[in-house]
């Protein structure tokens, strides 16, 4: 499981890099959620995997999963989300005054 | 435990959060904001006398023994830090009460402010990877935040830009702890300290520290400096001011941290990539300094050098390099937000941040004009300034450790650095005046107070080093001894 | 057969029952025409799929486990709750965003309404 | 025993999530996409409760109804903006 | 804090008052009254010393600047200090005097001239007097600072500006390289002290870094003293008003290198490295300057060439002279002594006639309004008194008899000669060219000189071209050249008074261990009888007359050599292209283009994470330890990577972000199998609230555009992006089969008896890890914060 | 007709809108022991309050809630921040959470923990991030 | 009716009282005795007894059910044959049912029938525009169905 888990990742990088690599700003934005996955995923996927049951003191069983990596990707999950719901904003306020959602039309350099 | 610790962090926060709840009252933001200020200065100087009496402090928070909860730990390194972010904090903020303009002050500017010195402080004193995880998140949330605010075309475009560089580098933060935790099995700075230190530094640990040390280098703008020059030209005077001084500390800080206690090992490996990189920074950050002729560009590839130039002191490793690295540090922090600052004012009275459309400033500027020189030769070091003690230290110690190269490099760009601060001096100030008082598109109005404190910590810094050579010496003992850290967090029982 | 056993068996069997219609109601999402027929099957066969499955689901832990979950009967109740809405929206928007009925299509009544408001 | 069953309700429950994924990519309208979403949704309702029974542990039993609740408000998420060009409304005209 | 340093501080502190005076004091008083009391006190002062120090005593204090780092303020007076602290507040005073005359005080800004003046004066007072290279550092730059401030005191002029920063930029890379070779000095001594390095002189020499450190030093002292090939800046400082030229610019500030490298003698002299840089490096610059500058036409420029001339001159006869410490006791150490003796006599020479030399061309400019050869003549007989001034430093300049300057310069002939007869050194093969060269550069000396005075005063009056009636200088300005001028005649006549009092201990100061052999003893008279010498004096003189008279004839030779080659204009486009360069280069990789950002530090990740797991060979695949996958799981997983190709190859936005739904969704059903319900929660509803934001922000964001709806493939984008995945994937595989030590998690299973709570999440979120929680609601109220303000802003202005 | 009539849809929400405020201030107070806890609890808050203004408008909506959801963020911070200055006073290290097991009557024995506390302000910072970045947007023109 | 159940709970609290036992099972005992007291007192009431309505809502959610499972087995046969045979379209179909509750549940109801789904409500909604998933046969089970939907509906909104 951990390697298909890895291969996954691995993909999800892949396939968000390459979505960040093109130059509209919205296939940007979907490139850093995919990757997002991807991280979430692999930071469980280090705190190994399925090796008891849910870190739920109450249901009796014999041995939990690491709660700590769930813990992080918890928190890592919310600040992600603060981020992106900050960067759709700043990406539609962008294009609304700068007329474009074409990163290589943003360069701004020199005359302005 | 020392509960003083957390202050640093929840003053700002607490202050801020009043202010968002009284929204329109900006007297009393500003009268907040200033005494938040004051009380984490306060904090820190009473942080730096425990350290200095006492040693090290630690707090576990909520009372969880490390390396189960997470520990802050307030060393010299970090309460240097912290006295100087809030000092010059506290300047540019006087400066902004004057130059931020009244909407952006209803919209929150001065909590925001406080929100990212919370999270600049945070990550200073955080002893724990993952939470200075989130501590770069707030300081990095609250400045994407603060660069937007305005939302002028040219900002809005570098935010992008800055705002992804820094999403990616927070993914980049969280597989590396991720790999870190698969190796090591705990987040603990000290822990991980021991644990690295007991089965040695090998490869994968090596390259773990690599991923780690790139994560912080886009955040210090080391060698991955691409995102800062056009970032940091683009907020407002007051926020340029602020990132320039603060930002790309904490990832040098982290950097300091994380390989001094952590990965110091293979000193031949990472320490020397490190040294190119920073070398390569500052050569990369003094061209760009002087290619421009245009304030903003050059006072932002001014930074890059300063980066370069700080870390080449830990690329040495050596006691000397520390401590000319620390020196530099507090002397960047303050020399950066003092050229920001006025440069800011020139740009404003002049209208544009081309240099070749002003002409003649000091005829109306005389004051400005000094303190922009003053300002210049301190930025480059020049004695006897607060950078000079810095610099000699630090290419001492790139000698010492037969890094001639990197303390050559480091000296030359330090030239390069002059001759692109002194352009804007000759080319703004100098010159036939061209513009009349009633021209001028901006004025030195209210913002001279800050600028000449500056300017006057500049000066006594430079004078005064010998003032804080017994507290450098603390923070260098605790970066050159990591045992000192790992007593003051796990205790004698540190296995 | 003990009851455990016994539960085990119902539960198995309904929840076999219930991936089978979702299983069913996912080819006629394949093969239906259009969006409006395939919503009929997504709404009714997977809806009744879910309950078959999470009565199963009930069962087996009220008989096998001793325990009753109000939180899986709200689970049904509001599958069945919003599963028409679903689709009825679905359809909707779908009409309003101009997808086409499909070529077997007999008869459009909502058409002329529409256009005679425009 | 009841592990085989349930063993044959995954697969058909995957193969159920493999046809709403060929729609997903297919189409060719949105709402047909929209459709497919939450037919999903639903479909994992189902496979987090065989999953529950297979790991005999009711800890997911919140998540089913959240799965519920979500897929709903999604749906009419998509639903409306397909509608209207925009999810929510500011005011509405009477 | 000595009375000593008080008095090198003074003119710092007086500094600060300047501007007051100026401010209520201009126009009534001219501030330079108040500012010429400093330097003649400090004189008077000095010349206190001039007993204790000739009979051998030194002067030293302490002052307590960095003890910690052992950077004092150690002030030190010895002979070779004295002399230059002699000469910088003497000519200072007199400098001062004169441009009480000079600098107008209706239209000139006062008070920062004489800031700046002061300033120079306190940081040269610094240099000399300082015994901690550190020290000596600071002051040293500050003199540059000051010289770079006071040649654009005119800062509205172009060429001012350009002059300044032409000579910031030259002494200060070689203020920095002295600073590294100082550095690399206390690193083999352990001590910033000069005078404790000189005990450790077996240490520095034996020590690898000798030559890099003797180099750098030298680096410091040749750009300061205006050095071949760094001379290029001290023509152009002569756009600073001429007081400051005949001050900074001939006789103090440009010593600075020259007592450096007398300073450092001690320390390098007697190794053929120092005696081939310095005598070699100082015969050239002699013989560069020379010639450079009998085809000047301005006046000034030409005497900043002849100032770069004789700058050559003094330090090559230092390079001679540190031969001496290379044999040690002996007749041969004495000759050599010769040389520094010279050295610094001639140094004290220069100064006095070149002083009164920049005086007289001051007067001439400020009467005649000119300083252009071209258009001058024939002022003889209206400036008389200036003329005989200009004779009295011209004939010494060229080394006639009775000036001052020709003891020197019969002095440096002989040590010119006796270096030639050196076997050490490889002095055998090259030691010929020393003499050689030494005359043919007084040839050159002697026709610029002579051009210098007869241009100017002889001829023809021309009137027309001149913007002023020339008529002499008022008596105040003529009394510091007068003064200058009489001291070049008098040393002529009793150069012992100065070889007693000034040069023996300044001589022993440079050659210590041979003055406590007792070796030194000097005797300078101005007639040795027919020798050598003397002969080569005359010979310039015939052949210096001879070549002068036929100028004319000749000096189109200088127009042959090309433009471009020169050093300035290496200088010029060497500037012009290092910007260029530096532009095009920064904008080559500075593109502004996000894409290409993201490439350089994803391209950075591959090539570096993936450098060093390849070369420290840990990629490890053991997949022993794997967790079971069943049909489920693996079709999900299939189903997840299918959803993420989808938002990648979707070409509407609807579509992309309805396959990331579906992916978020297909994710917290991992969570579940992963047995994270908090997570799976937490997850679904991020998600979806995730979704309905990028539909209401959809609103105002443009579809895909038609020629961008299908997501073109470009081929570095695709091997970046495979890199990364490929990357992260091996690292994962690496550290997944590299556990070397049991997570820290097991401590939580007792949350229960630790933190009341059965869910291990949730007391990890709220107890254990509280801080982190209520950072993240932190990060989440300032980006509401953001938002809200991201958009108001924008929306109440527009509004308005 | 050229407006949709939403009728079905608000009678829906009406209902999914109690179960789901009920299930959130469950998952809330469950979360101590069960899955669930403040953001998850806030969240699903959030998520009706969002179906809410799906289905009908801002204005109507927020006529019915009328507060201002960054002063509910900032409270919800602050709540957070000053329990854990609770301890502080206690002259216990910051953010020191304390249980204790209460016998009240009909609750009977009840654990009382500032960790809840906590909580709750994790909870209200929650909802109000996400409704202010929601009604931002959708008031943006 | 929420007075009734007010009356009920106020009940259900006095039987407690009286049985001096404070537990569930009390309560819900003390809530059955309410309930007759209740239906004793039925007429006396303005609105109709409670407890009938609320047989009748389990009487529509029968309904409910067994219109799911009809169409369902129906979706499913037709999606099973070989080759599709379907005249899907749009038809139109009056109400006289008033008010959101009313409309909703009616709604949910055709939703939930054979082959129909609800497309549109006219503005005044008066008209449910239907899809059909084959015309001939699910308009007229939708219309056999329609006046049954509508009487359980009623029983349930209305007194
Ligand atoms: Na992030
Ligand atoms: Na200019």
């Amino acid at each position: 499981m951990e390697t298909l888990m890895s291969i996954l990742v691995g993909v999800f990088f892949a396939i968000g890099t390459y979505l960040i690599l093109t130059k509209s700003l919205l296939r940007i934005i979907l490139g850093t959620s995919i990757i997002s996955h991807g991280v979430h995923l692999l930071i469980l996927t280090m705190g190994g995997l399925k090796t008891g049951g849910p870190p739920l003191l109450g249901l009796d069983s014999l041995s939990f999963t690491d709660a700590l990596p769930q813990a992080l990707i918890l928190t890592a999950i919310v600040i992600n989300f603060a981020t992106t719901a900050l960067f759709l904003v700043l990406s539609y306020r962008s294009y609304k005054l700068l007329g474009t959602d074409d990163t290589s039309q943003m360069r701004g350099n020199e005359d302005e | 435990m020392n509960n003083l610790i957390i202050l640093p962090i929840i003053i700002p926060l607490i202050f801020g959060m009043f202010m968002v709840i009284f929204r329109r009252r900006i007297i009393l933001h500003r009268a907040l904001s200033i005494l938040g200020l004051a009380g984490t200065i306060s904090v820190a100087a009473m942080l730096i006398t425990q350290i200095q009496s006492k040693g090290i402090q630690s707090l576990n928070i909520g009372g969880w023994a490390a390396p189960y909860g997470v520990t802050m730990v307030a060393d010299m390194l970090a309460a240097l830090l912290l006295i100087t972010t809030s000092v010059v904090a506290l300047f540019v903020l006087i400066y902004a009460f004057k130059s931020i303009g009244r909407d952006k002050e209803e919209h929150y500017f001065y909590p925001l402010f406080l929100f990212l010195i919370s999270g600049v402080n945070g990550s200073f004193l955080t002893g724990d990877v993952f939470n200075l995880f989130v501590c770069f998140e707030v300081m990095l949330i609250s400045s994407y935040a603060l660069i937007s605010l305005g939302g002028e075309k040219g900002q809005l475009r570098e935010s992008i830009k800055y705002v992804l560089v820094n999403i990616i580098a927070s993914f980049l933060f969280l597989i590396a702890i991720a790999y870190l935790y698969a190796v090591t099995g705990t987040l603990n700075m000290a822990h991980l300290s021991v644990r690295v230190a007991e089965v040695g530094q090998d490869g994968l640990m090596t390259a773990v520290a690599i991923l780690f040390l790139l994560v912080f280098s886009l955040k210090a703008g080391l060698f991955l400096f691409f995102w800062l020059p056009g970032s940091y030209g683009s907020p407002p005077t007051a926020v340029a001011a602020i990132f320039a001084a603060l930002l790309t500390k904490v990832g040098i800080y982290a950097i300091y941290r994380f390989f001094t206690l952590v990965f110091y090992h293979e000193p031949q490996v990472t320490h020397l990539i490190i040294g190119i990189m920073s070398a390569v920074t500052m050569v990369l950050g003094a061209i760009g300094a002087i290619a421009y002729m245009d304030i903003k560009k050059i006072l932002t590839y001014n930074v890059v050098v300063g980066v370069g130039f700080i870390l080449a002191g830990l690329a040495s490793f050596t006691a000397e390099g520390m401590t000319g690295s620390i020196y530099y540090l507090i002397h960047d922090m303050v020399i950066k937000a003092l050229i920001f600052l006025i440069g800011g004012v020139i740009i404003a009275i002049a209208g544009t941040s081309k240099l070749k459309d002003m002409s003649g400033l000091i005829q109306t500027h005389p004051y400005l004009g000094w303190m922009y020189f003053i300002a210049a030769l301190s930025i480059a070091g020049i004695p006897p300034l607060s950078g000079f003690i810095g610099k000699v230290y630090i290419t001492q110690g790139t000698f010492a450790s037969e890094y001639y190269w990197l303390g050559a490099i480091g000296l030359f760009t330090s030239l390069m650095v002059l001759f692109s601060v002194m352009k804007i001096f000759m080319n703004s100030f100098w010159g036939e005046t061209i513009l009349s008082e009633e021209m001028e598109k901006g004025t030195t109005k209210g913002v001279m107070l800050p600028i000449v404190a500056l300017v006057m910590l500049t000066i006594a810094l430079g004078l005064g080093a010998e003032g804080l050579h017994d507290y450098v010496q603390i923070a260098v003992e605790g970066l050159m001894n990591p045992s000192l850290y790992i007593e003051a967090v796990l205790g004698g029982n540190g296995q | 057969m003990s009851i455990s056993v016994t539960s085990e068996i119902i539960a198995g069997v309904l929840i076999l029952i219930g991936t089978l219609f979702s299983f069913l109601s996912a080819i006629g999402l394949i093969r239906l025409p259009d969006v409006y027929t395939r919503s009929h099957a997504a709404s009714k066969s997977s809806t009744i799929g879910v309950l078959f499955t999470l009565i199963g689901t009930l069962i087996f832990f009220l008989i096998h486990e001793g325990v009753f979950s109000i939180r899986l009967l709200l689970v049904i109740f509001f599958v069945f709750l919003t599963a028409p809405v679903s689709a009825h929206l679905i359809c909707r928007s779908a009409y309003r965003s101009n997808v086409p009925l499909s070529d077997t299509s007999v008869k459009d009544e909502l058409k002329e309404v529409l256009e005679v408001d425009k | 025993m009841i592990d085989t069953f349930l063993t044959i309700a995954l697969v058909f429950l995957t193969l159920s999530i493999l046809a709403a994924i060929y729609r997903l990519i297919k189409g060719p309208s949105i709402p047909d996409r929209v459709q497919a979403l939450d037919n999903i949704g639903i479909n994992l309702i189902a496979g987090i409760a065989i999953t529950s029974i297979m790991l005999r542990t009711t800890a997911f039993f919140e998540v089913m109804l959240l799965l519920g609740i979500l897929s709903f408000i999604g749906t009419i998420a998509f639903a409306r903006f397909l509608e209207r060009g925009v999810v929510i409304e500011h005011k509405r005209h009477k | 804090m000595s009375l000593l340093h008080i008095m090198i501080l003074i003119p710092f502190i007086f500094a600060i008052f300047v501007p007051l005076l100026y401010k209520f004091f201009n126009p009534r008083i001219h501030t330079g009254w108040f500012v010429l009391i400093i330097p003649v006190i400090i004189f008077i002062y000095l010349i206190r010393f001039i007993p204790g120090i000739s009979s051998g005593e030194t002067m030293y204090h302490s002052m307590a600047w960095m003890p910690s780092f052992g950077i004092n303020f150690d002030a030190y007076v010895d002979g070779l200090g004295l002399v230059f602290g002699l000469l910088i507040t003497g000519i200072g005073a007199l400098v001062i005097l004169y441009s009480i005359y000079y600098m107008s005080k209706e239209r000139e800004a006062l008070h920062n001239f004489y800031v700046y003046l002061l300033m120079f004066m306190g940081a040269m007072l610094g240099v000399v007097f300082s015994d901690n290279i550190l020290v000596l550092y600071v002051f040293w730059e500050l003199t540059s600072i000051s010289s770079f401030l006071l040649i654009a005191y005119w800062y509205q002029r172009e060429k001012s500006r350009y002059g300044a920063q032409k000579s910031m930029l030259i002494t200060i890379f070689g203020g920095l390289a002295m600073l590294s070779g100082f550095i690399m000095l206390s690193m083999m001594t352990d001590t910033y002290s000069i005078r404790e390095m000189f005990t450790q002189i077996n240490v520095i020499t034996e020590h690898h870094l000798f030559l890099p450190a003797m180099i750098l030093i030298l680096l410091g002292a040749f750009t300061k003293s205006a050095q071949f090939p760094f001379s290029i800046w001290l023509p152009d400082a002569m756009e600073a008003p001429t007081p400051i030229s005949a001050y900074l610019h001939s006789a103090t500030m440009v010593k600075a290198g020259i007592y450096l490298v007398a300073r450092m003698t001690p320390i390098f002299g007697g190794s053929s490295e120092w005696f081939w840089l310095v005598s070699g490096i100082g015969l050239i610059t002699l013989l560069y300057g020379s010639i450079n500058a009998v085809r000047q036409t301005d006046l000034k420029g030409l005497l900043a060439y002849s100032t770069i001339s004789q700058l050559g001159l003094i330090m090559s006869l230092l390079g001679i002279g540190s031969a001496a410490l290379y044999f040690g006791y002996g007749r041969e150490a004495d000759l050599y002594v010769v040389a520094i003796t010279a050295s610094i006599f001639h140094m004290i020479n220069h100064s006095t006639f070149k002083g009164s030399l920049f005086m007289v061309v001051g007067i001439i400019d400020h009467e005649t309004g000119t300083r252009d050869i071209r258009r001058l003549g024939g002022l003889m007989t209206i400036m008389p008194i200036s003329f005989t001034i200009a004779v009295i430093g011209s004939f010494a300049m060229a080394g006639l008899p009775p000036f001052n300057g020709f003891i020197s310069k019969e002095m440096f002939f002989t040590s010119v000669l006796e270096a030639s007869k050196l076997t050490e050194f490889n002095m055998e093969t090259f030691g010929i060219l020393f003499p050689v060269i030494a005359w043919v550069a007084s040839v050159f000396t002697f026709i610029y000189s002579m051009i210098l005075v007869f241009k100017t005063f002889r001829g023809k009056y021309k009137p027309e071209k001149l913007e002023k009636k020339a008529h002499e200088a008022p008596i105040g300005m003529l009394i510091s050249p007068i003064i200058l001028a009489s001291l070049v005649v008098i040393i002529f006549f009793f150069p012992n008074i100065i070889a007693d009092y000034l040069l023996k201990p300044a001589v022993a100061s440079v050659l210590p261990s041979l003055a406590e052999g007792g070796i030194i003893d000097m005797k300078i008279s101005a007639w040795h009888g027919w020798n050598t010498e003397l002969f080569m004096t005359i010979g310039v003189v015939v052949l210096g007359g001879l070549m002068y008279m036929y100028l004319k004839k000749w000096v189109g030779i200088y127009r042959l050599y090309p433009q471009n080659m020169t050093l300035n204009q290496l200088y010029n486009s060497g500037l012009d292209h290092a910007q260029g360069w530096s532009k095009s280069l920064t904008d080559g990789y500075m593109t502004g283009y996000i894409r290409d950002y993201i490439a350089y530090l994803f391209g950075f990740f591959i090539l570096f994470i993936g450098g060093t797991l390849l070369v420290t060979q840990s990629i490890t695949l053991d997949f022993s330890n794997n967790a079971p996958v069943n049909v489920f799981e693996g079709a999900l997983v299939l189903a997840m990577m299918t959803a993420a190709v989808t938002v990648l190859f979707a070409k509407t936005r609807l579509t992309a972000i309805i396959a990331l739904g579906v992916l978020g969704y297909l994710v917290s059903m991992f969570f579940v199998i992963f047995r994270a319900p908090d997570l799976a929660l937490t997850q679904l509803v991020v998600e979806t609230v995730t979704t309905a934001l990028f539909l209401l922000c959809f609103y105002h964001l443009p579809k895909f555009k038609e020629h961008t709806k299908r997501v073109p493939l470009k081929p570095l984008n695709l091997v970046i992006s495979i890199g990364v995945g490929i990357i992260v994937t091996l690292f994962a595989f690496s550290a997944n089969g590299t556990r070397l030590f049991d997570p820290i998690a097991s401590y939580y299973e007792d949350a229960y008896e630790l933190a009341g709570a059965k869910n291990i999440v949730n007391s990890i979120l709220v107890d254990f890890r509280g801080i982190d929680t209520m950072l993240e609601i932190f990060v989440l109220c300032i980006a509401g914060l953001g938002v809200y303000t991201m958009i108001k802003l924008g929306l109440d202005r527009r509004e308005k | 007709m050229k407006e949709p009539n939403d009728i079905i849809l608000r009678g829906v929400t009406k209902v999914a809108v109690v179960i789901i405020f009920t299930f959130a201030i469950n998952l809330f107070f469950s979360g101590h022991h069960n899955p669930g806890g403040g953001f998850i609890g806030g969240l699903g808050f959030a998520a009706a309050l969002t179906l809410l203004f799906l289905s009908y408008d801002v204005e109507s909506v927020k006529a019915n809630f009328p507060v201002d959801f960054k002063v509910v963020t900032s409270i919800g911070v602050l709540i957070a921040v000053f329990t854990g200055l609770g301890g502080v006073f206690f002259n216990e290290p910051f953010l020191t959470q304390a249980f204790q097991y209460f016998d009240l009557p009909i609750f009977g024995k009840t654990e009382l923990a500032t960790a809840v506390l906590f909580d709750i302000g994790v909870a209200f910072a929650v909802i109000g991030t996400a409704m202010t970045i929601i009604l931002t947007i959708s008031e943006d023109r | 009716m929420p007075m009734q159940v007010l009356i009920n709970l106020f009940i259900a609290t006095l039987w407690m009282f009286l049985q001096d036992e404070w537990s569930v099972l009390s309560f819900f005992s003390g809530y059955l005795v309410g309930i007759f007291v209740l239906f004793l007192m039925r007429r006396f009431f303005p609105h109709n007894f409670y407890i009938s309505t609320f047989i009748n809502i389990i009487k529509l959610f029968i309904v409910f059910i067994h219109e799911l499972f009809t169409s369902s087995i129906q979706v499913v046969k037709q999606v099973m044959r070989p080759k599709l045979n379907i005249t899907p379209g749009i038809f139109t179909m009056d109400t006289d049912l008033e008010g959101e509750l009313e409309i909703t549940l009616l709604a949910l109801l055709i939703c939930l029938t054979p082959g129909s789904v609800v497309v549109e409500v006219s503005t005044d909604s008066r008209k449910f525009y239907i899809h059909g998933m084959d015309i001939p046969t699910s308009s007229d089970s939708l219309m056999k169905s329609k006046d049954r939907f509508e009487k359980s509906i009623k029983r349930v909104t209305r007194k």
